[in-house]
């Protein structure tokens, strides 16, 4: 038995979770939104273990799909938005995947995507929305037919139909629910109870976390069972839908962290250049990925001027006055 | 030459449609600075949010991204995407969304997924994000392009996020009764949408831009009849952007 | 300009209120669950305007609900419960105008009526859920037909379908969205920018009030925008849903408040014994209703000596070792 | 005479269905006792949870109502009803629901509606609440009654919440792929359901009570071939329940 006895049994090193619960072809959603909160040390982690054909299911993402697709694990993806903010106004090797060829992909909407996943998280087949009515969202797939017959592909893309509550011709589009393998996140907080506390945006990480199968959460500490049961009404994940708990400072960088540091603007403008370049990428993933054997000993290639430099204000919640150009 | 950059001009430009008691959802860039500035300078009583949940935060600093933690301080409310969405998409309030785009037909409609073929594309871009929801969902959307012809399109190459899609009351017959294109303002001037049959027409110039430069750069017809001059940035208007809203210069 | 410059348009007198927002007839959905958060001073100023007609919606409801239907406020009512803990099984007043034919009624679920307020607040028709299959919930409906053509009552009660998205032979129930005229609801705090925070159970509160054409919070307090908005994650609603503001403390008694005051067992057991008997009960609105001009008068002969023994301790949220039976 | 009551016999004998792993949805009234006694007795690493979304709380002081503030104190999550109920229904989680009821006939379907005509009933009740949803969307639900003719009957006089509907697979076909009616816990006995017609058939008798009692008190047949005696109370359940879940004797 460990430091924290109510989840001993969850408490895993990342090589331990990456490996007990992601396979080659997992479909995985995952948590945070571009530039924040994207579970980076788990993405590593599965690059270094090699894990092929992995089905992303994603409302906007950067750093974590981008690294996952730019180093070969990803053979499908239903995305809304490849996108890191100002350091990629479309991610890179996302962009050059897709103009390749070298992944299938299918287009749906921020809402959409988020509704599919509540749609799972709630257990039902489907929910309605007005959303993308007369896009080409709805009129060109993106999947071939073959691949609609897998169990966790959606039989089709959308239904449109009428509203049966009331006379007048109105149309609703209806979306087919997700429930992926496994959805990953990092929060800041987990208890020793096992409770899942994010501040600030939680974007749909909790609709993700409630319609997978399995859930794995990295965190920056874990806390007193005594200080997140105090005041419960902040917390995010009760502790029976946690199936990994990972404890790994900084396992967001180089994305941001609300309340303990900001995104890394000298770490994403490497990143924008390198990834640019096949081979310049690949020279990144051997030096940042494959080059080193844990979070930690990538933490120290990072370098504590760089971590104090995108310190958090932890009221303000981001690093005051950064150079972010 | 102006005293002031195509940005400058084209936030203030989409800024100058928002009103006190908007609702007003703002993307990343120019964007972003266009609601700031709008809040600032036009309608302190405006509400600034954005899709990822954060809504009115108190911009001590510029975002520069939708997720960025800047957005997370000093909100009302830090919520969720679904709900972010619900808001603009409410029917009690009035919700004006500030959108970019890689291309934009006659119609309004806009592309910001793909150049070429959709399995096999020339160039891919972002992908909707939120677009084609704020599009569907909003009370009116304004568009940032640049003023282009290959932008400018009699066909849209993907079309990402509604406007009012084939004219007349299409928009409505697709099960969308409320929104649609209010305006697309680019670095030559303000177009607006004809109230019946939906079609682009330019209503605005900026200073030292001719109707002839912006015809030339759009690839449609559009009626020039309804054109007036656009009012230049007025000196408070730069200082606030350039002092207040974007010091860093990070978007300006 | 008042206090607060800005909410200072929406901050009211219960009496104004009420008057410029409650009509014969409107459509309205109380906040609060059974015991807790009961908006009782609007009910009270409700029933002291001789509101009629009013068609209430609710999941499940206990002194809000009996009262206006004491009262004879009520004539039609979507509800999945009412009932008041131990201190009423089945809430008094509202069994006996069922008994007596007094209202028309239609039964649902707690889950399915969050659902439909839920639906409503995002603005679609329409919501899938699997609960009630097979049940006389669906099977019986309580509204003539008549009135499913009045524009805030649904067409259909329910609506089984096919799911679209698989070969199988999977239902699932369709439930119509809500959209009341208005939502009342009691927190605990609004801040002086107009935003909402409830602290403890939400229940279906949020949901009521984004699908609600009106929203009527009151509340324990008016506190300073420097500490509402020092922790958004906290707060239950942004300002521009909400249409009017009044501030009255112990304004959800006799039921709770949680870190405010317990629910008051004396109360509720008087009510339990008038609520029994026609003539007592009209004594009892005489006296408690009728024959206050204000909440503070109300409170008054409630007495001190009630409100110190509900007091909540500010952590554990209630009164410890109150007296309950 | 036992030197317990019917309440604490019910909520023993119900607890011990728990298993640790379980969440618990407990109602008010015996039920609470129940879920109360399971977590301090059978299955400490058991999960009591409210449909109005408290989950797990520390209950200090026993909960007179699921709205009850002492339900949200010491919780690991404070969320709202919709979240509550996709807690009951979650296919991830083994749910098990602690309902009462007016009338149960011999599928275990349950009602808490109405007695007489739905519209001009003899006697109205409280309604579903979310009985209905947990009897739709949990993984089992074990359900307290009176054992009484007028409460054990053929039909019920309107159909609340759906246990094995009619028997066999209809439940499954009805479009509720898992779940149903796991036990009727009584004053008298331990009533269970067949694995494949679904019928109800006693299981246990408490200590001093017969089976020919429970067959008279119950308005249609039960087999009754598989009766044993139930475990009467130990004393240290009994203090538990006593002086650990409700010393107030609010519910006991």
């Amino acid at each position: 038995m460990g430091m924290y006895p109510e989840i001993d049994d969850k408490l895993l090193s990342l090589e331990e979770a990456v490996g007990r619960f992601i396979k080659n072809g997992s479909q995985i959603a995952i948590g945070g939104f571009t530039v924040t909160r994207n579970p980076m040390a788990l993405a590593y982690e599965i690059v270094r273990q090699g894990i092929k054909d992995i089905h992303l299911v994603c409302h906007s993402h950067g750093q974590a799909l981008d690294i996952l697709i730019g180093a070969g694990c990803v053979s499908r993806l239903e995305i809304a938005y490849g996108g890191n903010g100002r350091y990629a106004p479309t991610c890179i090797r996302f962009k050059k995947a897709i103009q390749r060829g070298e992944i299938q992909f299918e287009d749906y909407s921020n809402y959409q995507m988020s509704l599919r996943f509540f749609a799972g998280s709630l257990g039902i087949p489907f929910i309605p929305t007005k959303s993308g009515l007369g896009s080409d969202l709805i009129d060109i797939e993106g999947f071939l037919p073959e691949i609609r017959k897998e169990e966790k592909v959606a039989s089709k893309k959308y239904v449109v139909t009428q509203n049966p509550f009331n006379g007048e011709d109105d149309k609703v589009l209806l979306l087919p629910a997700l429930n992926p393998d496994v959805a990953i996140m990092h929060a800041q907080y987990v208890g020793e109870d096992g409770t899942v506390r994010i501040k600030g945006l939680t974007f749909a990480d909790m609709e993700q976390a409630k319609s997978a199968d399995v859930v794995i959460v990295t965190c920056e500490e874990i806390v007193p069972r005594s200080f997140i049961r105090l005041d419960p009404d902040q917390n995010s994940l009760p502790p029976f839908f946690v199936d990994a708990i990972v404890k790994v400072p900084y396992g967001a960088h180089p994305t941001a962290v609300y309340t303990y540091y900001d995104y890394d603007p000298k770490h994403l403008n490497l990143y924008k250049k390198v990834a640019e370049d096949d081979k310049a990428f690949k020279v990144y993933l051997d030096e940042w990925v494959y080059g080193v054997r844990s979070h930690q000993e990538y933490l120290e290639k990072v370098g504590n001027t760089a971590l104090f430099q995108i310190k958090a204000n932890p009221i303000l919640g981001y690093a005051v006055g950064l150079d972010r150009k | 030459m102006a005293a002031y950059t195509d940005n400058e001009m084209m936030a203030l430009a989409a800024g100058r449609f928002i009103r006190n008691g908007d609702i007003v959802f703002a993307g990343t860039g120019v964007s972003m600075l266009a609601a700031t500035a709008a809040k600032r300078i036009y309608a302190p009583k405006a509400v600034v949010f954005f899709e990822t949940g954060g809504i009115d935060p108190s911009l001590e600093e510029i975002p520069m991204a939708v997720a960025d933690p800047r957005i997370m301080y000093g909100t009302c409310l830090n919520s969720g995407l679904i709900e972010a969405f619900s808001i603009v998409g409410h029917r009690k309030l009035h919700t004006i969304a500030f959108l970019g785009a890689a291309q934009v037909d006659k119609y309004g409609n806009l592309n910001t997924t793909v150049i070429g073929d959709y399995h096999k594309p020339k160039t891919r871009f972002s992908g909707s994000g939120g677009a084609c929801d704020v599009a569907s969902l909003a009370s009116g959307v304004i568009t940032f392009m640049q003023h282009q012809k290959r932008r400018f399109v009699e066909k849209l190459d993907y079309l990402t996020s509604v406007g009012w899609y084939k004219g007349g009351d299409s928009r409505r017959r697709l099960g969308l009764p409320r929104g649609g294109a209010l305006a697309v303002v680019t670095n030559l001037g303000v177009m607006k949408f004809h109230e019946t049959t939906r079609e682009m027409y330019l209503a605005e110039y900026y200073p030292g831009i001719t109707v002839d430069k912006i015809v030339e750069n759009t690839g449609f017809l559009v009626d020039t009849s309804r054109a007036v001059e656009a009012a230049p940035p007025t000196p408070e208007e730069l200082r606030i952007l350039r002092e207040e809203v974007d010091p860093q210069k990070l978007i300006l």
